[in-house]
């Protein structure tokens, strides 16, 4: 076995106090198999008894070589491997690389369809900030919210069931627009679900919102100012918490976005509990998007005229969506031919988790886990 | 495609695919039309030949720059045009070019709400001068390239495998790897599998 | 609270408290010392027991066995235990402990050569249920400076602890 | 022989104050016994409740409602195999959790269930049971050092630290619930566990309520160091999964485990007995100066017997409500045997003779059993303490706010 590079080697690590008392630092190896690493994430921990000196991630335990899949695979063919990276938010996957598809062949989705993509990618977006919260909770040691969640997910994932026939890895576009027309239905299911959730989502608030313990376990845990964010490239949540009005669906608009009334919720301290307060926030202002969306939808066709066999013309193209975790990039080249040359996806989660270090030097061992938590990071993105 | 050849957007003829006499040509298609703007004209003033291409495809502007100038060009457009979000680095790997690689950076300016690609070729073995020092989130992205293509950036504070494990060999995004040819040695000592899949 | 089959137990706790305390010299591990120690601690709380002194006893578990071996316990597990593990245990000064084995040898033979004197027959049984108070009377009445000034003592080491722990008060 | 055995009976005294051998045996299996399916019990009930606080519906198979569920673990845990780590302290780590399992035992020497219910009663009663229950930290600290990993080793560190400053506010709220049974004639106070129930009756007040608020608040405190104590939730650090996987006992397994999960419960309802006995009024039955008299007696007398009935009554309904297939013969059958054993006891408990005996220790157990479910509750709502917190709270505030307690009950003992 190659035993590896030196870990931990370049960090400028703060020496541990030993002014008067010698002590000696302990390295803390946390993961690939840890409850609290939300997959298999590995992250090296040099401690000075409780207080965290630096780390390490040590990442790429899922790694499958999706990039490199894409490359021998056609357009359509590779539009289910992309659910396979953040699999929370599948949907959300498959909106970006469809979009960004259309746009290579400079084809437009008919308007219901991309009503249909906001219905469900918003649905999506609220399923993942539900499971955060649940394992975030979770981590910090609330149980009874990870249940809670979950049983409110469940109608989502019942929902997507219903469409598309997956909970999960849904698929649920295809590049041109939507495979399948809604259900019979589908409005009332949608409808029903958004006069039942918003309750919860107070429950939910009220189980920590003002819990004092869990108060003080976020407040000033992880503090990452805006100027940080931008520069490390943080996004989605993360960086709205710190400070900064910054949202593609606003920004950038996709899909049928423009056409939505919706706020942005923004924190101001940067820390675990602005965080968790912004996506709170985000779980309303997704359900105020559907329920304009389904009110509003359009009839007509849902799928675009799309060559059976797909050949975009040679150029490359840069798309990106706001996923539940933040900036959700995918930049696909065409030489001409029925398979991408290149396809590159920016997860969020990969680019998120690097600032880590950064949020919990001289931190305490509990504070890493709720770091990890409020991060919010889906391994399957972080090592496609 | 005539129009081709003042357009590589991307590739060009060179890549091994295109082989095979290419499907016809669409009649219509995009085409790239030069980007007017301050931030290129100020450009073009002060490094003239080195801007190759200052084109808007599909709407995105995107700038070809050569090797020499692309790190100072960074450095300008953080410090004097206010992108500050490195968005993405990548690179793409045409093996029958002369200088095999081209490197991506994909820019966002937060008070512009403006996306800007920079591109330019290295060749193999070519080092190229790391951005850490302009954007920290090139720490990691970088490191992602150097495991995918093996360029090496020069003054990266940790330049090593991030994604595959260390003592891989082989650069797995380089169009002569092939996907079924895992490294079978690294399976077979590694994780003990005798048959290296 | 009639004390049952005290011949047995007095010898079981008096054999228990040696041999933890040969144990505790000659344990390598310093862990394993530590837990010998805490054993005879035990087996003498219950030697105090037997002589009616139980908040004797039960200060002799809560204090030593309960609060201060494991502050021991807790440094001992923070210092490198596989340097002190290569250190000679004994430094080897035959001479001094022979002549400090012979005096105290001696000792214990002139106490009981010549102890009957020493001791009256039989001690008058106190009343077990006043114990605690008794002990109370004695410190707050009779030995109220003492304990005062002993308290004083335990509350300048406290702040002396803080003082060398702690880089900025 | 005989009548070395039948003279206790008429005595009106701990077995262990008489000095009978015997009885003495007798009560140490019964308690211990009972300790024993108390804890299991727990264990079922904490996973029922637990669920049903998560709406979920926890063990359903075992036995109906998952009542065997604690067997069929027990039985798991006794036949898993037993790992040490290789490079484990062998001796150590094979002592630590019985050091534990001792330490949290022992307690119930001196536990009053009712007047002469104890096993013995010392006269440092209080004493003895803070200075046993501090000895399972060396448990604790030895489980971490020997399994000689780092996680265990934190999560020692942590505990041992822990329940060493948790100590101490506990020790002074209960220096102040034992001042209180010096307020009598005599001015004598006492640390017996029997005299502290015993001054409560005299003074006809639950130290709950002596000094309003003053009691309370240092029963508060109390109630907050146990469960620090006791290393349950918000206070579960040293064993908080999502950090240290399973802190002190990440490297145990089968039934070396299971002995510190026995430990850690029977630790529960130790500390649980204390609260109960220094400011609940141990074993007395509710309102014992307010509704006096013969029929309110009598009226609390029959209490047991109907709440055991009740319970059947649940069962029964339970059984009512089993679905009606041939696959759940067994456990419908099941069930209403439950039930008909829960009926037969609280039909035995109207007895009169068994009734003047038993609801001592009735309403001792009542009242401890209502601590276990604060337990579970604690557990289903609150996030964890990270540690500085959780020290910041037990020096910052538990204990001198334990300390102006004490002061001021002093006062107020002298005044009033």
């Amino acid at each position: 076995m190659t035993e590896p590079t030196t870990y931990l080697s370049h960090l400028e690590l703060g020496e541990p106090d030993k002014t008067y008392l010698d002590t000696n630092e302990l390295i803390i190896n946390m993961g690939p198999q840890h409850p609290a690493t939300h997959g298999v994430l590995r992250v090296i921990l040099k401690l000075d008894g409780e207080k965290v000196l630096g780390t390490e991630c040590v990442i790429g335990y899922l790694h499958r070589g999706v990039e490199k899949i894409a490359e021998h695979r056609t357009y359509t063919m590779f539009n289910p491997y992309v659910d396979r990276m953040d699999y929370v938010a599948a949907v959300s996957n498959g909106l970006g690389y469809c979009e960004a598809v259309e746009k290579l062949l400079n084809v437009e989705a008919p308007p219901r369809a991309q009503y249909i993509r906001v219905i469900l990618t918003e649905l999506n977006r609220l399923a993942s900030h539900q499971l955060w919260l649940g394992t975030h909770a979770l981590d910090i040691g609330a149980m009874t919210p990870l249940f809670y969640t979950f049983r409110d997910r469940e109608e989502i994932l019942k929902i997507f069931e219903k469409y598309c026939g997956a909970r999960l890895t849904t698929h649920a576009f295809r590049i041109g627009g939507c495979l399948y027309e809604t259900y019979d239905g589908f409005e009332g299911d949608v409808k029903k679900f958004l006069d039942f959730v918003p309750s919860k989502i107070d429950e939910y608030e009220e189980l920590l919102t003002t819990n004092r313990i869990w108060v003080e376990r976020t407040k000033n845990v992880g503090k990452i100012s805006a100027e940080d964010c931008k520069a490390l490239g943080v996004t989605g949540p993360v960086l709205r918490a710190s400070g900064v009005k910054w949202d593609i669906r606003k920004a950038m608009p996709y899909a049928a976005y423009s056409e939505f009334d919706f706020e942005i919720p923004i924190g101001i301290n940067g820390d675990t509990y602005d965080r968790y307060l912004v996506r709170m926030e985000e779980m309303r202002q997704s359900l105020r998007i559907i329920r304009q969306a389904v009110e509003r939808i359009p009839e007509g066709p849902i799928m675009a005229k799309v060559p059976k066999v797909m050949k975009p013309p040679v150029g490359e193209v840069y798309h990106s969506i706001e996923a539940p975790k933040g900036e959700l990039g995918y930049f696909i080249v065409s030489d001409g031919s029925t398979q991408p040359y290149r396809v590159r996806v920016r997860p969020p989660s990969f680019v998120n988790l690097q600032a880590l270090d950064l949020m919990v030097r001289g931190a305490l061992v509990a504070d890493v886990i709720a770091v990890i938590g409020t991060l919010d990071i889906v391994l399957g993105e972080v090592d496609r | 495609m005539p129009e081709e050849t003042k357009s590589p957007p991307s590739p060009g003829g060179g890549e091994p695919k295109a082989v095979k006499p290419a499907a016809p040509a669409k009649p219509t298609g995009p085409v790239p039309v030069a980007w007017e703007s301050p931030l290129v004209t100020k450009l073009k003033r002060q490094y003239g030949s080195g801007i190759h291409e200052a084109n808007i495809y599909l709407g995105q502007n995107y700038l070809v720059l050569d090797t020499s100038i692309t790190h100072e060009v960074l450095q300008i457009l953080r410090d004097e045009e206010q992108f500050d979000y490195c968005v993405d680095i990548t690179a793409l790997h045409y093996p029958t070019h002369e200088k095999q690689f081209e490197l991506i950076w994909i820019l966002y300016s937060f008070p512009r709400n403006q996306r800007v690609r920079i591109k330019t070729r290295i060749a193999e073995g070519e080092a190229f001068p790391s951005s850490v020092a302009i954007w920290p989130t090139a720490n990691w992205l970088e490191r992602e390239v150097f495991d995918m293509f093996g360029i090496r950036f020069e003054g990266h504070p940790d330049l090593k495998r991030i994604l595959l494990p260390d003592g891989w060999e082989g650069h797995p995004l380089r169009k002569d790897y092939g996907i079924i040819q895992q490294d079978q040695k690294w399976v077979q000592i590694n994780l003990g599998i005798e048959s290296g899949q | 609270m009639a004390p049952v089959a005290t011949t047995f137990f007095f010898y079981f706790l008096s054999a228990l408290t040696l041999v933890s305390g040969i144990l505790v010299i000659t344990r390598k591990n310093a862990v394993h010392s530590a837990l010998a120690l805490i054993f005879g601690l035990l087996a003498q709380a219950g030697l105090y027991l037997m002589l009616y002194a139980p908040f004797v006893a039960g200060v002799q578990i809560i204090l030593y066995a309960g609060g201060i071996m494991v502050l021991f316990l807790f440094v001992i597990m923070l210092v490198n235990l596989e340097r002190s593990q290569k250190e000679e245990q004994f430094n080897k000064q035959w001479l001094v402990g022979l002549l400090a084995a012979c005096a105290l040898g001696g000792l214990f033979i002139a106490v009981y050569v010549k102890g009957n004197g020493l001791f009256p027959e039989h001690i008058a049984q106190p009343v077990e249920s006043s114990n605690t108070q008794q002990i109370a009377i004695m410190l707050y009445g009779q030995y109220m400076f003492a304990f005062e000034i002993a308290s004083l003592l335990l509350l300048v080491a406290i702040i002396g602890a803080v003082v060398m722990a702690k880089k900025r008060i | 022989m005989l009548d070395y055995i039948t003279s206790y009976l008429g005595m009106n005294t701990t077995p262990g104050q008489a000095g009978n051998v015997f009885w003495a045996l007798v009560y140490i299996m019964i308690v211990f016994g009972g300790v024993s399916v108390a804890v299991m019990s727990m264990n079922w009930l904490e996973r029922k409740a637990l669920a049903h606080f998560q709406i979920r519906l926890g063990p359903m198979r075992v036995g109906p409602h998952g009542l065997l569920q604690p067997i069929a673990d027990a039985i798991k845990l006794m036949t898993k195999e037993d790992i040490i780590p290789s490079e484990a302290d062998k001796f150590v780590f094979w002592i630590a959790p019985l050091i534990i399992l001792c330490a949290s035992f022992t307690v119930y020497i001196v536990i009053p269930f009712g007047p002469t219910h104890a096993i013995t009663d010392l006269n440092i009663g209080i004493l003895f049971m803070l200075g046993v229950s501090s000895l399972s930290v060396l448990g604790v600290v030895m489980a971490g050092w020997a399994s000689n990993s780092h996680y265990p080793l934190i999560g020692s560190l942590r505990s041992s630290a822990q329940m060493i400053s948790y100590e101490v506010a506990m020790g002074l709220s209960v220096v102040s619930a034992i001042l209180m049974t010096s307020l009598n004639k005599e001015g004598t106070g006492t640390l017996s566990m029997i005299g502290i129930v015993q001054a409560q009756q005299q003074q006809q007040i639950w130290f709950l309520f002596k000094f309003f608020p003053l009691g309370f608040i240092a029963f508060a405190i109390f109630a907050i160091a146990m469960v620090a104590e006791t290393n349950r939730a918000p206070f579960d650090l040293p064993e908080a999964e999502s950090e240290l996987t399973a802190g002190f006992h990440t490297e145990y397994s089968g039934l070396r485990w299971s002995l510190f999960m026995l430990g850690e419960y029977a630790a529960m309802i130790a500390v649980s007995s204390i609260a109960v006995t220094l400011w609940l009024g141990g074993w007395m039955r509710p309102f014992p100066n307010t509704l006096t008299g013969d029929t309110w007696d009598l009226v609390f007398s029959l209490i047991p017997g109907f709440s055991f009935l009740g319970l059947a009554l649940i069962a029964f309904i339970g059984v009512v409500r089993m679905p009606k297939h041939p696959y759940f013969k067994i456990q419908t059958l099941g069930l209403a045997g439950f039930a008909a054993v829960l009926a037969l006891i609280g039909l035995v408990l109207f007895v009169p003779a068994v009734r003047d005996r038993i609801q001592d220790i009735f309403w001792f157990c009542a009242k401890v059993a209502g601590f276990m479910y604060l337990y579970i509750w604690y557990r289903a709502t609150f996030p964890r303490y990270r540690f500085d917190q959780l020290m910041k709270v037990g020096w910052k505030v538990l204990l001198p706010i334990a300390i102006g307690v004490l002061i001021l009950t002093a006062i107020a003992g002298v005044l009033f």
